[in-house]
């Protein structure tokens, strides 16, 4: 359904994404690993077109996002995005972050758009907080706030970046939670992240990048077991071994 | 224009000397009194705290045109002093602007996350040595951009002087406009003066605010 | 040497009543415009928009540059001398309202930059327009982050107001000024009272907008 | 495009709107309980009003300081100024003027105690206050070109900078200066009038049938003595 | 050689440290654990003065810190302390942030203190960076610095404040590695960490806190092989396992 074909993406004179080849499918789970700077989140950026690519085609479900007919803001609803840091509104409640883009862009009426909403507060345990302001909130709860506002517009993928590393450790799980729950249901995922455990247990494949290039693309289980380039070896062992 | 310009240079050029030297007399005094009122205000004695809240509350609630005819024309009638228009200029001046810098120290003394304190008291610094040592210099990097707008404001500010025959650029700008009926001419002329101090500080401050938030 | 009950007369006193209302009605009104006009300019300046926002922006800067005395006296003086009349109202409305509202489009600019990025991101991302992500996530918290500084730049426009006093509009300085022009013995009285009248208006101000401050 | 002030008048709109300074004792000075402004100039405007439009009540008075008498009627706030204002070459590229109506003459005041007993005594160490945009401001510059001169924006700002020892004398027109002696004890004149001052009513450059009339006016009261009687009014006790 | 006597701490009407009993001992290294919030922070920021103790007695080497008389800038250059955020002086130079207070307080000459500082750089391995700013250096290098200055005061004990929950996984062993290093050296060592690793193989005995109060202090082998406390049970399963 994402099809990256001979992308080339850069940053000025810098080369951040090097001749990339790569599909995601429906229903795949795919984790992105890699060391800091590799091109991760540049990578991911692109699929909803926060950042352009300089070179080649990405199509989406068939439909070229960088062709100038392309309207792009359709097809930022069928691609869901999680940051790292969260980035709810502050000044809306849980309730009215979730709601807010369904009912300007989907048009939907309001208590159809709030009965979503509060099933999707449901699934990510957060019901009771739907009318707290997002400071009100600890950093695990406000990323599974983000989570269901990505869900809310029933997107074909959900996009990643580094969802758990601005949380307190205690808090990671809860949110591995959800994301795990999500996977199971059949979501098509795309996450750039460091946990392993989410990586090995419950991803369907992994890629890994360096400087800008996939170096490895394999499911996740066989990576793993047994990665074959030695960044990604080195880079494992680093992750893996303190 | 050119005409004022041209017969009336020196007279201008004077004025503008006076409006740049006031200004910067003005802004270093403002500069050390604002200083230490800000320390005041993050200091833990509450008689100092006090000081300075008060004197900040009260100064910048005032019109500076206000503060200093207060200066040049009430203080004298009552104590039986003489004191210039630029003296009483540049004293109102400094009264007004202190309260305003006053709170940009404060913001950027606090602005030095609270860490820095403690990494300096945790390796035996006293308080006041790690003010001096590392919190001050990093509050003073973090205001260079509000301070060089706070005295752009003043060098505009200091146009009241034209009300108490301050010899400064709006003062002779009255009186060239007056003999010469070219009001229009002569208030562009005066202008263009005060933006030829203001404007290229008003790029630089913006300047180096962006290579600040860069970093 | 000085004389409070004189300068405080009942006929002073209601004269220079007047003039406060003046003071309090003109910088209402300045204040209005400013702000919409502002808002406005402010919008166009941190939309980048190619050529406007630059030639714009440069004229604004220049505005900003000079002094308000001399933009009043501009407009008062010298505009006749184009053809272009107006009353000490109006020339003290003209010359407040292009000043103040260069120096609030520039408070708007930066409010509405210091809204963090990943707000516009998450806003595109969730398939809004630029301008839907604008209007429903930037400005919001933009304008609720600029309520300090704009606050502290009315404060400013009511204290200007005394300069007005320059082309005689009869606000509450000029009109000091009158009553202590009766006798030397009014003077310093009147200017404590003057101190006093801005101080009130300016802190009652201040501390009604802490009211409006929000932090996240 | 806008009606001139005589057309205005005779299509029943009957008011004039004069400026005049008030915060001169004598010459013109509002009393802020009434509302009304009182002395030689606007009593004079009053008695040519009366003469126009044949009530004096329909003279209308606006507030101006020395500097910007000018511009009140350039913009078109007021219809004429009267305010001990000098006829010079210089405001005729400006302003129009009627003929004279008063001559007055520039002096010198200092307090009572003080060393300088005219004109020829002022140094470099005295400081002479007066208004922006007088004449007097510029006689200096010939009269007495070594004395320092301060400008402040209105003569009442000037004679209080006096009072407040700010400068050593203050110069103006000598009605203007018996005004402020007239309230405030302490100063008395140095040496005599210096200069004359013809004072004319200031107009627009287009009004020349309202100063047509304005100057058969003046002749009207002067001949029927309305004028003297105004001057010994305000200015007999001083004389 | 550091003794709490039925300290109490409070912030307010919140009672934060609650009836603390405890000594530390010359050339031990103790791990505090404990969920967030449960007073960690403060118990170690109590040691060296930078939160003050509401009730009972802080002895260290005998000297009551909490006592009037008692001059806290010297018990303070006894007591090094390296933060969660690193608080390198970001206008100073690596080598001079680490010569700063030897000189200004030890009244060390500049040569001598140059000397000593270069050796400490040397021992974090960063002796190349010694001209760099703080805002050059990678996290991992920052917290290595931040070591090498608290070193420098050659305190009698160094408290580390979750020295490594500011860095990328990649950096993290970096900082660990420095301080097991210290720790094999004999240094006396107080740490707030969530790394396990450490906490299990490194230090001597952990102390878990929780709501202000020490439940276990225990040699950390026995500790991890099997904790009492029920919620130090939770909390162990929690951090471990995701
Ligand atoms: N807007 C930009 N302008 C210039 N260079 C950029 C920009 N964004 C990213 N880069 C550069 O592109 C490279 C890839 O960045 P990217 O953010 O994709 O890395 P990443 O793999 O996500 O790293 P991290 O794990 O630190 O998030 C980096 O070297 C970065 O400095
Ligand atoms: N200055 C303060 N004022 C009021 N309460 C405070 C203050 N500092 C800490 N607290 C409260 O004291 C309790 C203990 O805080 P502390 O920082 O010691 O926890 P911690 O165990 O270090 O947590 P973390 O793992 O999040 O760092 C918390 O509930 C905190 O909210
Ligand atoms: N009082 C005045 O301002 C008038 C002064 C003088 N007669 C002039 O015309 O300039
Ligand atoms: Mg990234
Ligand atoms: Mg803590």
């Amino acid at each position: 359904m994402i099809e990256f074909k001979n992308v080339n993406k850069y940053y000025g004179s810098f080369h951040a994404l090097k001749n990339i080849n790569v599909r995601f499918n429906q229903g795949e789970v795919t984790v992105i690993l890699g060391p800091s700077g590799s091109g991760k989140s540049t990578l991911i950026r692109c699929i909803n077109g926060l950042e352009e690519i300089s070179e080649g085609e990405l199509l989406i479900e068939g439909v070229n996002i960088h062709d100038k007919n392309t309207n792009i803001n359709l097809i930022r609803q069928e691609v869901g995005m999680v940051f790292q840091h969260f980035n709810l509104y502050p000044h809306k409640t849980v309730l009215e972050n979730i709601t807010l883009a369904p009912i300007f862009k989907l048009k939907k009426n309001k208590t159809e758009a709030i009965e979503q909403a509060e099933k999707l507060l449901e699934k990510v345990q957060l019901l009771d907080k739907k009318d707290m302001y997002p400071n009100q909130l600890s950093g695990g709860q406000k990323q599974r706030v983000a989570i269901a506002r990505g869900l809310a517009m029933n997107p074909k993928v959900l996009l990643f970046d580094e969802p758990t590393s601005a949380l307190d450790p205690e808090t990671i799980g809860e949110v591995l939670k959800v994301m795990s729950d999500l996977a199971k249901e059949g979501m098509t995922m795309i996450v750039v992240t460091h946990e392993m455990g989410f990586a090995r247990e419950v991803s369907d494949r992994t890629l890994f990048m360096s400087d800008g290039e996939i170096l490895e693309d394999r499911p996740s289980e066989s990576f793993f077991l047994d990665p074959q380039d030695e960044r990604a070896k080195q880079f494992l062992s680093k992750v893996i071994n303190h | 224009m050119i005409e004022i310009l041209t017969k009336h240079y020196s007279t201008l050029l004077t004025a503008f000397g006076h409006t740049l030297a006031i200004s910067m007399i003005s802004m270093l005094v403002s500069l050390l009194f604002g200083t230490i009122l800000a320390m005041f205000h993050v200091s833990k004695n509450k008689a100092l705290n006090k000081i300075s809240g008060y004197y900040v509350e009260c100064f910048k609630n005032i019109p500076l045109l206000v503060i200093t005819m207060f200066f040049y024309i009430a203080i004298p009638m009552v104590l039986d002093i003489k004191v210039n228009g630029m003296i009483a200029g540049a004293i109102g001046l400094v009264i007004y602007s202190t309260s305003f810098i006053a709170e940009i120290v404060r913001t950027g003394i606090q602005a030095v996350p609270a860490g820095q304190l403690e990494a300096g008291l945790a390796s035996g610094f006293s308080y006041w040595e790690t003010m001096y040592h590392i919190v001050l210099p990093q509050a003073f990097k973090i205001v260079i951009p509000p301070l060089g707008n706070q005295f752009i404001t003043l060098v505009k500010d200091s146009s009241v002087l034209g009300f108490v025959a301050g010899m400064d650029l709006m003062y002779y700008g009255d009186l060239i406009a007056g003999e010469t009926f070219n009001m229009m001419g002569s208030y562009l002329v005066i202008s263009m003066f005060y933006v030829i101090i203001t404007l290229p500080l008003n790029y630089l401050m913006a300047h180096i605010e962006r290579k600040m938030e860069m970093a | 040497m000085f004389d409070i009950t004189g300068a405080l007369s009942n006929g002073n006193f209601i004269y220079l009543m007047k003039g406060m209302g003046s003071t309090l009605s003109f910088s209402v009104l300045a204040i209005a415009i400013s702000f919409i006009i502002g808002l406005g300019l402010g919008v166009i300046r941190y939309m980048k928009v190619p050529v406007a926002s630059n030639a714009l922006g440069f004229l604004m800067d220049v505005i900003r540059s000079v002094p308000l005395l001399l933009i009043i006296v501009v407009f008062y003086f010298g505009f006749p001398q184009l053809g272009y009349r107006f009353s000490a109202f109006g020339a003290a409305l003209i010359a407040f309202v292009v000043f103040e509202s260069c120096m609030i489009a520039e408070i708007v600019r930066a409010g509405l930059k210091s809204v963090a990025v990943g707000q516009m991101e998450a806003g595109l991302s969730t398939g809004f327009t630029f301008s839907e992500t604008m209007r429903h996530i930037i400005i919001p918290q933009g304008v609720r982050s600029m309520v300090p500084s704009l606050v502290s730049q009315f404060i400013s426009l009511i204290k200007d107001t005394s300069l007005t006093t320059i082309i005689s509009f009869s606000e509450l300085t000029y009109r000091s000024k009158i009553i202590y022009s009766m006798d030397s013995a009014y003077v310093l009285p009147m200017y404590v009272i003057m101190a006093f009248l801005y101080w009130i208006i300016c802190h009652t101000l201040s501390k009604a907008s802490k009211r409006f401050e929000v932090d996240y | 495009s806008e009606k001139s002030v005589m057309e205005r008048i005779e299509s029943g709109d009957k008011k004039i709107v004069w400026a005049t300074n008030v915060t001169t004792p004598l010459v013109g000075q509002l009393n802020v309980e009434t509302g009304k402004v009182a002395g030689y100039d606007s009593d004079v405007a009053r008695a040519l009003t009366e003469v126009i439009t044949g009530s004096a009540e329909n003279a209308i008075f606006v507030e101006v300081s020395s500097q910007n008498r000018v511009a009140f009627v350039k913009n078109n706030i007021a219809d004429a100024v009267i305010s001990t204002m000098t006829i010079t070459d210089e405001r005729e590229k400006q302003v129009d003027f009627t003929d004279s109506y008063y001559i007055g003459g520039q002096a010198l005041i200092v307090p009572e105690d003080s060393d300088i007993q005219a004109i020829e005594d002022l140094t470099a160490d005295t400081i002479v206050a007066g208004a922006k945009g007088t004449t007097m401001m510029l006689n200096m510059k010939t009269i007495a070109p070594q004395a320092p001169t301060r400008e402040y924006d209105t003569e009442s700002e000037a004679f209080t900078t006096l009072i407040a020892g700010q400068a050593d004398a203050y110069t103006s027109d000598n009605v203007v200066l018996m005004g402020m002696m007239s309230k405030t004890s302490g100063f008395r004149f140095a040496g005599g009038r210096i200069t004359d001052e013809p004072y004319g009513i200031a107009l627009n450059e287009d009004e020349d049938e309202f100063r047509e009339e304005l100057n058969e006016a003046i002749a009207i009261i002067r001949e029927n003595g309305t004028l003297a009687e105004i001057e010994e009014k305000w200015f007999g006790d001083y004389y």
